[in-house]
């Protein structure tokens, strides 16, 4: 049992990044200097032997991570990445933005009463909706839409499979303009005169 | 059934066995403590003796009110109606069954469950020495979208139900110094020009105190211009800045000889229209759209600020 | 990039066991015989060059794990995430259940001869048992059997891997009724003396 073999099991079998002189705990006969030695020899062993992972070193520490060319291959395990689930506001603002879309970020905000810009980066991020469009208006407000992911997660061909639109509330079925009553300017274009 | 009577005098006859009922699972594994301290063969079981010593081991029981004190009791029962059997003679004719033949199995049949327990104990123990990967990304930076999502379309769907527009008596009618928008200034400037054609930057900053106000409206001015919506006009350092409509056919600002004239301005204060968005001189609420629940759940310092690009 | 790389990458990225068959799901190019193949040659590899871990048929399934000897060395992570151990009752009870499943409670707690149904539930939350079917008896009661989560517990490759029902004494290798009101039925069985 040497060296680079116990820093190799301390890695592996962390589930978190470690630095060097973390890793050093692990024997007596480890300092931080032998560590990171150590962990160059399994980075080259690892090259050398064309190992589907590697040593890489992040910020936090030292992590053993599989490369990312695999990452293809590892889409479809679902017990590899935690799954998540969306948040009550998540669920009302892509409801907002299904059914009423293209939408700027303050119809969105009009209809749920709050500030909805993480809310929104967060749906972004998780490629549920994306920016579909410019409005016309002033300023040019983004509009945001659902995704091709949105419609794969949920299991719809198009936007048009949406179902049963006719019993939703009026502010999500009618296409009415949402806050007419605080003046034209979201919905039409300022007269120029 | 009494247990008081016969424990207490066989305590104190067999007090050499002392039994701490808390280390023993049940009764099963009381018996089998009793059995394997005096080296009884399982097979034939002194019954008389292993009863009485049973009885007296549960004594405490009754005191310590454990969890669990009617197991220890069913099983006295059960024991005092074997050694009752074991004193009646047997009938001809039938089975010759012995009475204890039932807990002799369970005795069996337990002590291999705990064997069992043992294997597994053991297997535990040296699994427990191999570690899987520690769960970590799979790479350095995973995409947040990367990872499964397990809300479901009916998820969505019940709360698109719920969604309906606030009760404007609901809002709250806090007005944050940050949200002033560049789209209402751009607003302001295109209304104020809707029914003339020019109009003095001071004027559109009339019942707007604060600073940011002035530069938004500033801000928003340019950007009209650049977009090539109006022309801005200021004929010396720190004079007036006037902001000009301009027409389709509009060629650019007016020659440098023909001065804005200043009858141009004079509007009729009073009839001068309010435009939706401007906030009013009472207290009544201001446009719905400018006002803010910043108590909300959402992440509150994504104002509605000047949308970024 | 090659085959087993590939293998090996869903493997390591993965946090349980996986089955042959689903590894295999990884890429169109494999299927379960070669996907085996591909493990035995990293099998071979990690030996060869003294990885400090293994790849373990564990569970029906595989799974790389560090080798035990390095057990010592990674006792004082904290970062290295530890199951914890079983109870007693906890172990007499699995033992009752992986023998004889699917078996319901009441049978359970006559073997056991003690009330049960609490450490059924943390067996139950531990996911090492669960609810397999339905007894045919009065109330339809829950027969309860192991899992997967189980064999990886103790590391088994199977349940057939638990210690032989020929190493067993013949009570436990017969599978007579049992339950609350047995006991009649128990005293006419044939003599075990």
């Amino acid at each position: 049992m040497n060296i680079t073999q116990i820093v190799e099991a301390v890695l592996f079998a962390s589930d978190a990044p470690l630095k060097a002189e973390e890793i050093a705990r692990a024997d007596g006969s480890l300092d931080e200097d032998i560590v990171e030695k150590a962990i160059r020899t399994l980075q080259a062993q690892y090259g050398d032997s064309e190992r589907s992972f590697q040593v890489v070193e992040l910020a936090e520490g030292f992590q053993i991570l599989t490369r990312a060319e695999f990452d293809p291959y590892l889409e479809r395990f679902d017990t590899i990445p935690r799954p998540s689930r969306l948040s009550g506001p998540g669920l009302e603002t892509l409801a907002i933005i299904a059914y009423r879309q293209p939408i700027g970020r303050i119809e969105i905000e009009y209809v749920r009463g709050v500030a909805c810009g993480g809310v929104i980066r967060t749906l972004q991020d998780r490629a549920l909706v994306d920016v579909v469009a410019r409005g016309e208006g002033v300023g040019r407000p983004l509009l945001y839409g659902t995704t091709q992911r949105f419609l794969d997660h949920f299991g719809f061909r198009s936007i048009d499979d949406l179902p049963r639109a006719e019993e939703l509330p009026v502010v999500l079925r009618e296409r009415i303009p949402l806050g007419a009553e605080a003046g034209d300017r979201l919905t039409s274009e300022p007269d120029h005169g | 059934m009494d247990l008081t009577g016969a424990g207490s005098t066989l305590l104190t006859r067999d007090n050499f066995l002392v039994v701490e009922l808390d280390r023993f699972q049940g009764p099963l594994d009381l018996l089998l403590h009793l059995i394997h301290e005096q080296d009884v063969d399982i097979f034939h079981i002194p019954i008389a003796r292993i009863t009485d010593q049973f009885l007296a081991a549960i004594q405490v029981l009754r005191s310590d009110q454990l969890e669990g004190a009617g197991e220890f009791l069913e099983m006295a029962a059960t024991l005092i109606r074997i050694k009752a059997q074991m004193l009646l003679p047997r009938q001809e004719g039938e089975e010759d069954q012995d009475p204890r033949a039932e807990l002799v199995h369970r005795l069996l049949e337990y002590e291999q469950i705990r064997e069992i327990s043992n294997c597994l104990k053991t297997a535990e123990a040296e699994r427990g020495r191999r570690f899987a990967k520690g769960w970590v990304p799979t790479r350095p930076r995973p995409e947040i979208s990367d990872t499964p999502l397990e809300t479901t379309w009916e998820d969505v769907w019940e709360v698109a139900l719920q969604v309906a527009l606030p009760d404007p008596a609901d809002r709250r009618h806090t007005l944050p110094a940050l949200s002033v928008s560049m789209e209402d200034k751009v607003s302001l400037i295109v209304t104020s020009l809707a029914e003339k054609v020019r109009v003095e930057f001071s004027r559109l900053l009339c019942g707007f105190e604060d600073k940011t106000h002035a530069v938004m409206t500033l801000l928003a001015g340019l950007e009209l211009s650049r977009r090539h919506e109006i022309f801005l006009r200021q004929v010396t350092p720190f004079s007036e800045l006037w902001l000009y409509r301009r027409r389709e056919d509009d060629e650019g600002p007016p020659t440098g000889g023909r001065e804005p004239v200043p009858e141009e301005p004079e509007i009729p204060r009073g009839t001068r229209r309010r435009p939706p968005w401007m906030p009013p001189e009472e207290d009544e609420p201001a446009d719905p759209l400018a006002v803010l629940d910043v108590d909300s759940d959402d992440q509150g310092a994504d104002t509605m600020g000047w949308e970024t690009e």
